[in-house]
């Protein structure tokens, strides 16, 4: 690949619910193969997606936890979430599953700014 | 007696204030698929309205050990008998 | 008591096709009866035939057959939902003049007054919505 | 047929963006044309579906107010709205295409157990 | 500068808070599909931020004579036009 | 300028595949180039190639066909989505023994990597979502 860009993939839904968490999952990783740079941001419920305990064998989906835990292989290891999100749900560091950097609306917007590609799911 | 079925999340407002100004006492309001994020919201239920999340969809998403009092967790087959128990049954969605 | 269902969703696409399942299997085991399960909008997907899921994941169209064949289910697509996305039996493909089919076998393509007689006929109808 | 049953459809989403406003008024039609009540309560953006002026041939669709012009025809007559998504958009009578009656959230309430079938699009 | 597209309406109230709380100054918010419905809110945009809406869906809608001022209205070509003058495209749904 | 589109929506379910034709056509009328329309997610419907909708309402997967032809375009459709909601090409209907197949003629199965190639090699990336 002649160019290199850098991807801010960003993750609004909930796991198991549709297919957008598995697909921006996916994306995230598939763009890391292909050796740009890749930042994840879960916003909204997105960030239901990163909370501890899942066990969704009971609605036959795999769960998305073990996927979650695999990106930092994959040199995906700048992972964020929406503070606003996060404080709606009463959601701390502690309820999640990996360790992820807290952003405010000013940070998200810089964050957007600072990415060539930015894509949302 | 209505049995109530909500599978979307509580920021799908809209959904959820119209769901929750339909019930009526004796009502029973159960909440699968994301819908079961709705439980974690402090819920303002007429008197006399029994909510209930699906068991399945609880477990997957992790959220059995956060859930209020108040809220019962039914299987599957609690389903179908909530189901029979009612007059009919009304998904929003 | 005689359930009918409403399914509105795809498999793989949202959760409703899957809860609906499952809901079937449950009140089957009940020793409920199923009048019809009726598949509208983007449920018309779960009658396809030419699904190919991964090994470690649910296949719903042949799971809906199964269960089909085990408990003599009458699975409805609703014929103008499923012609507009693209799933046709024999008879459609011939019709329009298509090189293929891909309904599976265990459904039917029929209207959607089969709808409103499965909501007549049985005691409670319950939508899986997306 | 020989039960006969009282249907109604609650239509919540807006025209064009998807196929469930369409399909919400497939449903009454059918269910009408088996001779059986229908009413329809427009609720949330459904209420959108009833307002005056739209011109769908831009986006390459069929103009759902010829279809809600229709519904007397078939005497689907007890068309409903929801007060609160009405006011929320400030919107009257006066914008839609055709009399609808306005019902509070006791009114729905009590729609919903006056009638056998209660369907949701 | 980055041109932000929305097409859920303003009842995905979670989905629009976001999309405007991510506007800085220079970008530009276009409004398509049920998206539209949002320029009939008083959208709080942050100063400097344009707004516009696609004709075809507004059209559509039956909506035109109710937008307010401050709303322009863009064709499919417009569209084009704010993709090549923004630096990036991100779509809000 | 160079595009790249992402369409995330199936026909008739969602409007987005109707908005990404409409920007496909109007970017092409200016003179830009598209590099590559990849379809994601309930958007491999758009490849189907048996979709029938109805004379008076927009048939999208032919429409996107003849774009194609007329302006070489490259139409992906992401295999992994597309083998779980069941849209085969030949190959794929021979691996999982599928009796037929109903891709499209103008669109090929891809892996996601055409997606991240797309962004990369393109001036801009519009997604259109559902």
């Amino acid at each position: 690949m002649s160019k290199s860009k850098s991807f801010l993939i960003i993750s609004r839904r909930p796991p198991y619910g549709s297919s957008h968490a598995r697909d921006a999952l996916d994306t995230a990783l598939t763009t890391a193969v292909f050796e740009q740079p890749v930042a994840i941001l879960f916003q909204g419920d997105g960030v239901y997606q990163l909370l501890s305990g899942q066990e969704p064998g009971g609605v036959r989906q795999k769960n998305l936890s073990a996927t979650l835990s695999a990106l930092p292989m994959y040199d995906i290891d700048r992972l964020y979430v929406c503070a606003r999100a996060m404080a709606q749900r009463g959601l701390d560091q502690n309820d999640l599953v990996l360790p992820v950097e807290v952003l405010d609306d000013a940070g998200i917007a810089g964050l957007i700014r600072n990415h060539d590609v930015v894509m949302n799911f | 007696m209505t049995l109530h079925t909500l599978n979307r999340p509580p920021s799908d407002r809209a959904l959820l204030t119209d769901c929750l100004a339909a019930l009526l006492a004796d009502d029973t309001l159960l909440l699968l698929e994301d819908g079961v994020y709705c439980a974690l919201e402090s819920l303002s239920l007429p008197t006399g309205v029994r909510c209930v999340a699906l068991a399945a969809d609880v477990e997957a998403r992790g959220i059995g050990s956060r859930l209020p009092a108040g809220i019962e967790v039914v299987d599957d087959a609690g389903f179908v008998e909530l189901c029979c128990r009612n007059d009919r049954v009304l998904s929003w969605f | 008591m005689i359930f009918s269902l409403l399914v509105y969703g795809a498999p793989h696409s949202h959760q409703a096709a899957e809860s609906a399942y499952r809901f079937a299997v449950s009140a089957l085991n009940q020793g409920h009866g199923i009048h019809r399960i009726f598949f509208y909008g983007d449920g018309v997907h779960n009658g396809s035939a030419l699904a190919s899921p991964p090994q470690d994941e649910c296949d719903l169209p042949a799971r809906w057959q199964a269960l089909a064949e085990q408990h003599e289910l009458d699975l409805v697509v609703c014929i103008a939902a499923a012609v507009r996305r693209g799933v046709l039996d024999a008879n459609e493909a011939l019709r329009y003049e298509k090189p293929a089919h891909n309904l599976r076998a265990g459904f039917e393509l029929s209207g959607l007054g089969q709808l409103a007689e499965a909501a007549i006929q049985s005691d409670r109808l319950i939508t899986f919505g997306a």
